[in-house]
């Protein structure tokens, strides 16, 4: 890997060139030694003497109503304590508010805690029963008789909307939740003049996170209050709506976000049923209990993503220019819409890409189906605009004669076009202006990948091999506002504690968070204790999501950092009788005098170093905070101790960019694809840990091939989902990834301190996109169009027979 | 029923259901909360542990059935606390991990492949791992510390 | 996902087994390797009274060759199988086949016998039982009898065991001399069930002693998985080839023949369509290796 | 899904058409019927031991043929549920009478009726959620074996005359 940093004159990345001598390096992991040895902490792990456990009893229907239930064997059973249904919960049922409102969602429907009257997809939770033990609340879950009254149910993007289709709720007609217009330019009149005119329908299709932990939520009562421990992305915004949803004062809900294993979207996700059922049955049952979602359970109670259809047109002028772009696309919601139209928003305004257009029509209707409900998962909205954008810059290409890359080439936004402002508002209501970037850069670090892999490829059709080659570029927004938080404290011990609202899924903000705040304090990176996703730690925050915890965190951290620095220098210069300005912070002291770098001490916290001369002095750093917190007399220091507390929150969203490019086989008696090469070029400003940024781009690539090659949530006429195990919904294996060759570009954000742009949802991006392009290559002989992801074996075989 | 099992080399008696799984049997009967669930329909891999040497999936094993036997877990890898068995330590080198959720799986499937395999190759390394599901790191840096557990002498 | 309630037993004896069996006949469900059975239990599909453990039952493991036969005791575990040189002589189609069957931790724990009378018709076992004409002995309350591959199975997941009777032991004939063997499958991912699965044994002769090139293929057995409700010989294919001497034209004719003989279903990953297409390919591919082989073994053994 | 198909019976028509709305005839034929008894014209509370391997399941439920156009047509309504999940068929079965087979020796031949159906099944619950491989498989092997059924028992009959 090479790092090209490019900087702008005036705009961020202080720290890339300054103090912050531990941000762009790798350390090993600071979370690591305590998960590779089984002592991590996750939801399941919390254990009490006398926990109860519950189990939800769910539809086997997608659209019934419910005529009766009868809980009476279920609480007859040994070990039984509670069955409870709607009507036990009140008005604490729901329904709950849609969480993000918009202008043009017309009709917003959240979800309620219990189904009531009627269920709107399988899986939907109609009752919950508390029992001894999960076995025992599992038996008693079977035994509660729900009688329904199945009716027709709204299946498919296109079948939802159609005149006659069934209605998911009554009052929405048409099954349309939501419908968005919005014009850049004017795309018609561009169309007039127009040389070339292509149009086409693609589809995504379902898909799931699947993260390896499933969700679960545990509920202990404790003194007045609650204590919870969910497996979310978002634990103090979940703490602050279930607070006020029981009317509880804020002070007496703790919730913790312990080690969660992956969330990529699903767990960011409010209200989940169970996250106000659980505390419910503990708050009424004054016992702690716990609710695991197994593995089936999963499938169908968190929510999914991906399902659109775009019908696209552009006009192309002769030279390869897009002029104008129209889609009009249909998204679907599932049954409920507690995200309202922030996917299909991010869709819309992610199409665009890394290209000058100027002219862009879109319009798209958000649509209520009889399927779970659908929300963020990694990427959100993203693949799907990417698919469409590039998927029509090949198609230009090939009308046109042109290389894939030229086509691209000629529609870039040129390096000094920065700031460039799409003429759209993004999901955070801030202009989608991009910040920065240098696309025809992306453009020649995957051609200088790509050497060679032309002859490889010729080699091998030479020998009779289906092997191609596709790419696909993207812009992608990222660390969205409002806000996030640190708090950096020096103990006398030197130690030093990082405390963030935010949760962890394997981020590695345990070290990220760490590099920034002990590069800042001069402390070994060991030294530095990073606490994530307790309110009792740190009680203000949004959520890890979006790509947003480097932006927002990091540079939280680095202010919070930089503000206990200053205040160290101010009170050790006071100690060693010298001015701030004089004071070093290295090696887990304050240092005065001598010559910069002079008397280094062999590790952490060391003593006076040997040789040292007289004029050379110092304190350690826990020394300096413990005089910074006097027992008698008065601060002289304002605040007590070493710490602060810093809030970063930027004016709109980050825009990091990449290429990628795949080297696709198909096998030719089959129909059988495969990945042989994979390359990323990536640009996600300032990066805190290479390391950890490739890992993400590689989980991302990871999950993008399986969302073109293997993974498809499959649903019935009925909306029966007929793939919730993992032998039907196929996740990819070590087998099925190759190795993924990455490259990288640095062009820094001039939004935050630090320049970082977000890297968490990169590497999934443009992989259908990706995928589709190098298909078509290997299947060249076939002509085949590729406008469905994703794709299996028996279609590309069909396709293969025209 | 009573079972006596070995497990990390500690012999505990329980008196249990037939019907309890071993991967719930090791958690929540004996608070070894190292070994995860991620499907409990013997795909993930997530519970794998090694049951007399072999790797095992245990949510599809019985408690009941486990009597007489030695098993062992990710916490059993590990002689004292602050040390790392080498094949832990290469999945921190190579940044092997992200959530940690699946990790203690991967271990204990690959211990004793690599006792059995010390010198794999890239594409028999991705063969082993094929019945653990990692949906974090896209499986390079995984591999990659198979390689370095095995230059380094291999799981032992 | 945790499984329903049931009584357990341990027997060490299979007079216990038949005993247990006895008592309560259709209620009971017996636990081999489990790894087929247990994921069935915890989603609740399968909630049998009884559950009769089988691993502590003496004499149901071991590796042996009997004559012209050879012996797998039912519980012998898959990578047992998979690692035994005995088997990789003697009838290396199985040991070629068990390699694809599920991932380590599946071998390590599931059992020959358990994955024979689970009977899916898309795994790979059953249709190497048919492919060989095995046979597998049963031990039941009239004593022991002996089932040909051709009559075990009836449907999905079903056999011709009665609810009282228990696999012992599988009996595959030795490969015999001049004789190449091939399995192959096409599954979504490594390790997952087949698509399609086909095994194939082809066994030649020299036609004349003077031109070694020249070979006859005496004898033919090709059976495939995911084509139908059990695993599916494919006679027509193989009458085709018997008496013939080998080419790829033939193969191909062979293959053709074959897909014209089944019946194949539709699912979510795969066409009957496409399940036929793949039952052709595939078993083109296989004959193929097995020819070569054959070849390679022409002298004999 | 759907599942139409055909059968056909070496009998006239309305012994085919008498046969198929037999209670006690479709209570023998229907695999694993356990209990099929009248509630209403036409109307039957059923009861199905259905089993693949350890996956045993007893479905309770309805049978109701409607619409009938004797001897020409009728709808067959099933639905049950068990504690692996429920079915639902629905779909009309066409009776329609064969070209009596070509006279062998100068008499008339024996009389044939095709009997069209295609039903609507709907499967749900954790057996559909688990099951997609093979249901379609299944599907089709119960109607062959109620068909089968149904021939032996008109064959048993014809011998019985």
């Amino acid at each position: 890997m090479s790092v090209d940093v490019r900087e702008r004159r005036g705009e961020g990345a202080e720290a890339a060139r300054s103090r912050g001598a531990l941000i762009g390096q790798s350390p090993r992991r600071l979370e690591d030694a305590r998960l590779l040895t089984g002592r991590g902490l996750f939801v399941d792990d919390v254990q009490r003497p006398d926990m109860l456990h519950a189990a939800v009893v769910r539809s086997p229907h997608a659209h019934a109503r419910i005529q009766g239930i009868d809980v009476s064997a279920a609480l007859a059973l040994p070990g039984v304590v509670a069955v409870y249904t709607a009507a036990d919960l009140g008005h604490l049922n729901g329904p709950f508010s849609v969480l993000i409102p918009h202008d043009d969602l017309q009709h917003g429907r959240g979800l309620s805690a219990l189904a009531v009257e009627k269920v709107r997809h399988v899986g939907e939770a109609v009752a919950l029963v508390v029992a001894s033990d999960r076995y025992i609340a599992e038996d008693a879950a079977d035994m509660v008789a729900v009688e329904y009254e199945p009716l027709p149910a709204a299946v498919g993007l296109e079948a939802a909307v159609a005149p006659d289709a069934p209605l998911v709720h009554d009052g929405v007609p048409s099954n349309v939740a939501g419908h968005y217009v919005r014009n850049v330019g004017d795309y018609e009149a561009v169309r007039r003049q127009a040389h070339l005119i292509l149009k086409e329908r693609f589809r995504v299709d379902r898909g799931a996170a699947s993260p390896m932990e499933t969700r679960g939520v545990v509920a202990i009562p404790e003194g007045r209050g609650l204590t919870m421990y969910v497996s979310t992305q978002a634990p103090v915004a979940l703490r602050a709506w279930l607070a006020a949803w029981f009317d509880l004062p804020e002070m007496e809900l703790r919730l913790i976000a312990p080690d969660v294993g992956g969330g990529f979207g699903p767990k960011v996700m409010m209200m989940y049923p169970e996250e106000v059922l659980v505390p419910f049955a503990a708050m009424r049952l004054k016992r702690p209990v716990k609710w695991i979602e197994d593995r089936r359970e999963h499938f169908v109670a968190t929510t999914h993503e991906r399902e659109q259809v775009h019908d696209v047109e552009v006009v192309v002028g002769a030279d390869g220019t897009l002029l104008g772009l129209k889609t009009n696309f249909l998204y679907d919601s599932g049954a409920y819409s507690p995200y309202g139209i922030q996917i299909p928003i991010i869709s819309a305004t992610t199409l665009p890409g890394p290209y000058r257009l100027r002219n862009y029509s879109v319009e798209f209707r958000a649509v209520y189906t009889n399927t779970p409900t659908v929300a963020v998962y990694r990427g959100a909205g993203r693949p799907h605009g990417v698919f469409v954008m590039e998927r029509m810059m090949d198609r230009i290409a090939e009308a046109l004669g042109l290389a894939p890359m030229e086509v691209r080439r000629r529609n870039f936004i040129q390096p000094d076009q920065f700031p460039w402002d799409t003429g759209l508002i993004y999901q955070d209501w801030a202009p989608c202006k991009y910040d920065s970037g240098d696309y025809p850069a992306l453009a020649d670090r995957l051609e200088r990948m790509l050497v060679g892999v032309a002859d490889e490829v010729a080699q091998a059709r030479a020998a009779g091999r289906l092997v191609g080659v596709g790419m696909g570029f993207y812009v992608e927004g990222a660390g969205p506002g409002p806000y996030e938080g640190v708090r950096v404290r020096v103990e006398p011990s030197g130690k030093v504690q990082v405390a963030t609202g935010v949760g962890t899924q394997g981020q590695s903000h345990f070290t990220t968070l760490a590099q920034v705040v002990a590069g800042e304090l001069g402390v070994a990176l060991d030294q530095v204790h990073v606490v994530t996703g307790d309110t009792a730690a740190m009680g203000w925050g949004i959520g890890t999501f979006a790509s947003r915890a480097a932006v927002l965190v990091g540079n939280a951290a680095y202010l919070a950092a930089q503000a206990v620095a200053e205040k160290a220098r101010t009170v050790a210069a006071a100690l060693l009788e010298c001015t701030p300005s004089e004071v070093e912070l290295r090696g887990g002291r304050a240092w005065v005098g001598g010559p910069a770098g002079a008397g280094e001490p062999a590790g952490a916290g060391g003593s006076a170093p040997a040789g040292a001369r007289e004029t050379v002095r110092s304190l350690p750093l826990g020394e300096v905070a413990r005089r910074a917190n006097p027992l008698r007399g008065t601060l002289a220091f304002g605040e007590p101790g070493l710490e602060a507390t810093k809030f970063f929150s930027p004016q709109q969203s980050t825009f990091p960019s990449g290429a990628h490019a795949a080297v696709v086989e198909v096998d030719r008696g089959t129909g059988f694809a495969k990945v042989l090469r994979y390359f990323v070029v990536h640009d996600c400003g300032t990066m805190i840990n290479p390391m950890v940024v490739e890992g993400q781009i590689h989980g991302g690539v990871a999950q993008g091939l399986g969302g073109a090659l293997l993974e498809k949530l499959v649903f019935d006429e009925e909306g029966q989902l007929l793939t919730t195990t993992f032998a039907d919904y196929l996740l990819p294996l070590a087998t099925d990834i190759p190795a993924i060759e990455t490259d990288h570009i640095t062009t820094t954000s001039p939004l935050n301190p630090l320049g970082i742009k977000g890297a968490g949802e990169a590497g999934v991006i443009p992989c259908h996109a990706v995928v589709a392009a190098a298909l078509e290559d290997a299947l060249r002989e076939w002509q085949v169009r590729i406008s469905e992801m994703p794709i299996n074996p028996c279609r590309i075989w069909e396709l293969m027979q025209r | 029923m009573k079972v006596t099992v070995a497990v990390n080399g500690t012999y505990y008696t329980r008196e249990v259901e037939p019907r309890l799984l071993l991967s719930d049997f090791l958690r929540h009967e004996l608070g070894l909360t190292g070994t995860h669930v991620g499907c409990e329909h013997g795909v993930c891999g997530a519970c794998t542990v090694l049951v007399d040497g072999q790797a095992v999936r245990s949510c599809l094993t019985f408690a009941v059935q486990m009597d007489g036997a030695a098993v062992t877990t990710v916490e059993g890898l590990t002689p004292a606390e602050g040390e790392l068995h080498p094949l832990q330590e290469a999945f921190r080198e190579a940044h092997g991990l992200q959530c940690g959720f699946c990790t203690a799986g991967f271990l204990m499937t690959l211990v004793p492949y690599l006792a059995e395999h010390p010198n794999p190759s890239e594409a028999e390394i991705r063969e082993a791992l094929s019945g653990n599901i990692c949906r974090c790191t896209g499986y390079q840096n995984i591999v990659k510390a198979v390689q370095l557990a095995a230059a380094k002498g291999g799981g032992r | 996902m945790k499984p329903a309630p049931f009584d357990y037993y341990a027997p060490a004896t299979m007079g216990e087994v038949l005993a247990l069996l006895r008592e309560h006949g259709d209620a009971a469900k017996l636990l081999a390797g489990g790894q087929s059975l247990v994921p069935m239990l915890n989603m609740r599909l399968a909630r049998p009274g009884v559950l009769i453990d089988l691993n502590r039952v003496a004499g149901l493991t071991g590796i042996r060759q009997e004559g012209d036969t050879l012996v797998i005791g039912a519980m012998t575990r898959h990578a047992e199988v998979e690692r035994s040189e005995l088997v990789a002589r003697l009838q290396p189609l199985l040991t070629e086949a068990i390699a694809q069957v599920g991932h380590i931790q599946i071998r390590n724990r599931g059992t020959i016998g358990g994955s024979l009378v689970h009977a899916d018709p898309s795994a790979e076992l059953p249709a190497v039982l048919a492919a060989l004409g095995g046979s597998v002995r049963v031990a039941g309350p009239a004593g022991v009898r002996e089932v040909a591959a051709e009559d075990l199975f009836l449907m999905f997941f079903t056999t011709s065991l009665q609810p009282d009777e228990v696999l012992t032991e599988v009996r595959l004939p030795v490969l015999p001399a001049r004789t190449g063997w091939a399995f192959e499958e096409v599954a979504r991912r490594h390790g997952d069930f087949a698509i399609v699965g086909v095994a194939v044994t082809l066994t030649v002769a020299d036609q004349r002693a003077t031109k070694a090139d020249d070979l006859v293929i005496t004898g033919c057995r090709i059976a495939l998985t995911g084509v139908g409700m059990t695993p599916v010989r494919a006679a027509a294919a193989e009458a085709l080839l018997v008496g013939r001497p080998p080419s790829q034209a033939m193969l191909a004719e062979a293959a053709a023949a074959f897909r014209a003989e089944i019946e194949p279903d539709t699912d979510i990953h795969a066409t009957a369509d496409f399940r036929r297409h793949l039952a052709g390919v595939l078993t083109e591919r296989a004959l193929g290796r097995a020819l070569q082989r054959a070849a390679e073994r022409g002298g004999g053994r | 899904m759907q599942v139409a198909g055909e059968f056909v019976f070496q009998a006239g028509r309305d012994a085919v058409w008498q046969l198929l709305n037999d209670p006690e005839v479709l209570g023998r034929c229907l695999p694993g019927c356990e209990q099929l008894v009248p509630v209403a014209e036409d109307r039957y509370a059923a009861k199905v031991r259905v089993g693949l391997a350890a996956v045993k399941g007893t479905y309770e439920g309805s049978l109701a043929v409607t619409d009938k156009q004797a001897p020409a047509a009728m709808t067959l309504r099933i639905d049950m549920k068990g504690t692996t999940g429920f079915v639902a068929i629905a779909g009309r079965m066409l009776f329609e009478a064969g070209e009596p087979d070509a006279p062998a020796g100068g008499e008339g031949g024996v009389a044939s009726t095709r009997v069209a159906y295609d039903w609507d099944v709907k499967v749900g619950g954790p057996v559909a959620m688990v099951g997609q491989r093979v249901l379609g498989g299944v599907a089709k092997w119960i109607i062959g074996e109620f068909f089968a059924a149904a021939k032996a028992e008109l064959a048993a009959r014809g011998s019985a005359v």
